[in-house]
């Protein structure tokens, strides 16, 4: 519904009282407000300052019409249940107006009256009772639960269930498994490429004149064949590696002549 | 057990068996350190089943509500179960402790209360007795508050849903049964709770609408996006 | 004001001014119902504070305090705050057991049989024998299910813990003393051990190894120290 839609007040019947007026307007300007057209009724029939149980359908089918008529002279476009019960409303008011049809075997226009007065005084009443409601001492507002509970612990235990059995197979399994593995690699006789690095950066401050690279071969891994092959190797790669590095020099007079290698100067 | 219970329980039970329940005033104990603990209400069987072997909880507990009348905490029953609460007259000092509760929309709360005073309710009978469409907004919120949820089928034609109030509903408005509702009574009385249909098809929103959302709620494997 | 308090209020302070501090059993009250209802513990000051002018916490807190002695839920000073909490002796009624059996690890077990075979062995013995680190977790682990304590430290650089199992492994497995479990042979004999032969052509794990460890291995109690 438009509620920008500007009011004309000469849409209003001039001879209506100021409050009237009024009124009406504040009707139609809060008509999105309303909850359907049976709130709306219950708020026409305010107006009649009468209790709900003697209140006149018919006045009431009346306003409810002329309200209508008011807002179709305001352009005001009203959803469909409002027009439904302006329709119903003019039916009703027929009904209470005209003398029964015998003919007709419908419920009489009293029996209509009656219902919608029960509807309204129904929902009245629950109007009522929502706000008792709401007005309880409310949980969080007015009355406050432990503010520190206690949780109910779920204390979990665990229990570890292991046998002598499992015990023994554990160690059975520990103590057997390098029978079975077939890819462990003995290490004993070999220097790895890291190792004699490591080994050459720590030597490399003696290393001011040329000198045989076998000065740099680990102790004990010079008698050993295997070993010492292993250790040569290393050292040569590593050699190798220092001197792309520019930390030091190497030379050989000739093929299979000893490799010599010194400190490269700053 | 701490020495002074162990000695009542020695006073009260001479030469009883080991598995003898302990003495009234312990239990009452007991009730009472459970009920402190939880801020949620505790039905008596759950009291009962963490409780020693032959305790009674219920006995316990009215030796206990006795003990706290007219103290700042009180012991109230909400719904199925028992909690202690600040007494309502000191709500004053416990501003800190107020949670800031969306206000409710004014459809929202008449929905509400529609479905407390008249449950079990279909939503055709809620908008009847609005006289305008229950939006699925609010029947969300509702059920997202945990105030309602859904009641047994009608055994009418189209077998409509249903909806009734939480046990949390009880204890958010501190109410031990939907009986408590404040003015049932009258309302009843005046009449006011009976189902009346209309004389005939009543315009609104009534009757001939009914018919058609049943068929939506017919299906109960339909999602609940089609239900409302 | 709920009745009974303003009854109170009127007998105990009658012709006095409006402004008059509530009397002394309101306030405790009303401590009563902030230190309920607060999730966190309250000191004094905070109390006074959100209480009416005039009152006295700490008095009425004497009071109160004084009140629960012995009931089920007390009144404990907590750093700064008071707060309330279950009695002690009735912690019992907060648990509910839940007992999971589970299988320990094979790290766990592996770990726990080198040491019932070892001992006393440090970890990094332990990781020889395993061939792989010992996590903290596993040692830990151990040590609260007291299967494994702490021995004497080796004499040797660094001056190792050593790991021992406890009375409470003996009692659990059964065994009088480390030394009923046993050797590798036994086990062998025993079809504990898989006897499977090495696949072909492996060289280096050779049955002379094994014989050698045999020995060793069968005397769990002797001479460990010596096996390293």
């Amino acid at each position: 519904m438009d509620k920008t839609h500007p009011l004309d007040s000469d849409g209003f019947g001039a001879s209506n009282e100021i409050e009237a007026r009024l009124r009406a307007e504040a009707l139609i300007v809060d008509v999105d407000g309303f909850e359907g057209p049976l709130d709306l009724l219950l708020t026409l029939s305010r107006t009649q300052k009468v209790d709900l149980r003697k209140i006149s359908v018919l006045q009431l089918a009346e306003q409810y019409l002329a309200f209508i008529t008011r807002a179709g002279m305001l352009r005001i476009e009203l959803a469909a249940d409002y027009l439904v019960m302006a329709a119903w409303m003019a039916f009703l008011k027929s009904r209470l107006l005209l003398p029964p049809d015998p003919e007709d075997a419908g419920p009489s226009g009293e029996e209509l009256a009656a219902h919608l007065a029960f509807q309204l005084e129904r929902l009245e009443a629950m109007r009522r009772a929502a706000a008792r409601l709401m007005g309880r001492d409310r949980l969080g507002r007015d009355v406050f639960a432990r503010g520190l509970p206690e949780d109910m612990r779920a204390v979990r235990r665990t229990e570890y269930r292991a046998t002598v059995l499992d015990l023994m197979q554990a160690y059975a399994r520990v103590r057997t498994r390098d029978d079975f593995e077939p890819l462990t690699l003995k290490r004993e006789s070999i220097f790895t490429m890291e190792q004699a690095l490591e080994r050459m950066k720590s030597l490399l401050g003696e290393a001011v004149e040329w000198g045989d690279i076998s000065r740099f071969l680990p102790e004990g891994w010079t008698e050993d064949p295997k070993k010492r092959r292993s250790a040569t190797a290393a050292t040569f790669a590593a050699s190798l590696e220092l001197a792309k590095l520019g930390q030091i020099e190497l030379r050989q007079h000739e093929t299979f002549a000893p490799i010599m290698l010194r400190r490269k100067e700053a | 057990m701490e020495p002074d219970s162990a000695e009542m329980h020695t006073a009260e039970t001479p030469g009883e068996s080991l598995f003898q329940a302990p003495p009234l005033a312990e239990q009452e104990r007991m009730v009472e350190a459970l009920l402190f603990a939880s801020a949620e209400p505790l039905s008596l069987a759950y009291m009962q089943e963490r409780m020693p072997h032959g305790c009674d909880a219920a006995e316990a507990l009215a030796l206990l509500r006795k003990r706290y009348q007219g103290r700042g905490v009180q012991l109230m029953k909400l719904g199925d179960g028992w909690a202690f609460r600040t007494a309502p007259d000191l709500s004053f000092l416990m501003q800190k402790e107020r949670v800031e509760t969306r206000k409710l929309s004014r459809a929202a709360i008449e929905t509400l209360a529609i479905i407390a005073y008249h449950q079990p309710v279909s939503r055709a009978e809620i908008e009847e007795i609005r006289g305008v469409s229950v939006s699925r907004g609010t029947v969300d919120l509702l059920m997202e508050l945990d105030w309602i949820k859904l009641g047994r089928r009608r055994m009418t034609p189209g077998r409509p849903v249903t909806f009734i109030v939480t046990q949390n509903f009880l204890n958010h408005f501190g109410l031990e049964s939907p009986r408590d509702l404040p003015g049932i009574r009258e309302l009843r009385d005046a009449g006011l709770l009976d189902n009346r249909p209309p004389p005939v098809a009543m315009p609104g929103v009534s009757g001939t609408d009914e018919a058609g959302d049943d068929e939506d709620w017919d299906d109960p494997g339909a999602g609940q996006d089609e239900m409302f």
